[in-house]
């Protein structure tokens, strides 16, 4: 039996209204990605379907490409598009 | 300082974070809220923000303009909550010993945090509609539009 | 307001000027006394100018700026007198929808002014001498020698 | 017998100090130029020699060329290479 990851998921804004919920735990199975992270909060949220194919990420609250790794107690966010200022 | 703020930005304190005997120019940029977008009147925006990577993500916007023009010093901030027309959204305040280095560093600041900084606002138009702004939708607003490959 | 002030410049009524609700972005820059020139320690200056023409040629610079940025609005205020360190001698404070035209104009104005407005400064060392700046003796301060045929 | 013109001159911050005087009146024969005015300024104040061959010059507040004309009643002002901001 593998072993497996908890992170910590962040949606914001925009995200955040579209599956209802701000912030909420996840644990995949290691080792696993911000893809497979996103792969997760799709089979969760059928709202998700609505995402883009690949959202903003970041992991830790640095901006993250699709392959990185995700380690236990992460946090990752899933950004829209921003605009400040 | 803060850089994200809920109470109206005071540019003085910005301002008193960057000046010295030394400097002799400073440049200032200040974002407002606009009564209109993209055809539609505005009443008010609600500004949000991922508030660490806000943070972090200024300060390396920041350090960026310190390397390209060392002589120069900047401060920033930004506004989240319900704003309304005419409102502060964000200030930026570059001192430098000279003029160019101030308007350059200024302007990379505001470029950069436009388009790198985690902060998002939903618009209240007048016709009683609500729309978060997606920059990526409107028509020619750059490379940025959405994907983790991209960016 | 007048172009020419003896008091302290006040940002607020300038930025008073030009803000409007369809205004989102306002570029401002500030040029202060600064604690050295050439090498030499300063402890302040003495601002003078030829009044009307001054108020002429800065109400023809913005008239210029207002011709090649439609859209943006720009107020400008020159002290004279006496100014200490770090005292703001000048401010230059443009509107406009988008940043992009209130950087672009804030700073066209402040480039001719300093090329074209015909105030003067005296500066007070902090080895106890006195001069009257002459920008067309340092090195490679552009075109202008104060020669009716170059102007 | 020719007629005269007469104009104010101003001299302003470093130029003033030099002939010390701002501001004084001189009659000069008609027509007259912004070249014939400072001519005559030279002719009537010794420091004048200080000046630069053609010095900056404005006439009623417009900066004017060497060969400009200046009527009676005009104010030529003679300006240092200028220093705000």
């Amino acid at each position: 039996m593998s072993a497996t990851v908890t992170v910590r998921l962040r949606y914001l804004a925009r995200y955040a209204e579209l599956l209802g919920v701000e912030s909420e735990e996840l644990a995949l199975a290691a080792p696993t990605t911000v893809g497979d992270v996103v792969t997760a909060v799709r089979a969760k949220h059928p709202a998700a379907s609505q995402l883009p194919a690949k959202p903003l990420c970041a992991v830790n609250f640095r901006q993250a490409l699709w392959g990185d790794p995700v380690a236990a107690g992460d946090e990752v966010a899933l950004l829209p598009p921003v605009a400040g200022g | 300082m803060a850089i994200l703020t809920e109470s109206p930005i005071r540019l003085d304190p910005l301002m008193d974070q960057v000046r010295s005997p030394d400097r002799g120019g400073i440049a200032i940029f200040l974002g407002l809220v606009r009564d209109h977008h993209q055809g539609k009147g505005v009443l008010g925006l609600d500004y949000s923000a991922y508030g660490p990577m806000a943070e972090a993500v200024t300060i390396e916007i920041v350090t960026e303009a310190s390397g390209h023009w060392p002589q120069a010093s900047v401060a920033v901030q930004h506004r989240v909550g319900s704003l309304t027309v005419g409102d502060v959204a964000v200030a930026v305040v570059a001192a430098s010993a000279h003029r160019a280095e101030a308007f350059d560093a200024c302007r990379y600041v505001i470029e950069e945090l436009k388009k790198r900084v985690p902060v998002w606002k939903k618009e209240m138009f007048v016709d009683g509609t609500v729309e978060w702004v997606d920059p990526t939708r409107s028509q020619e607003l750059g490379v940025r539009r959405g994907e983790v490959d991209n960016a």
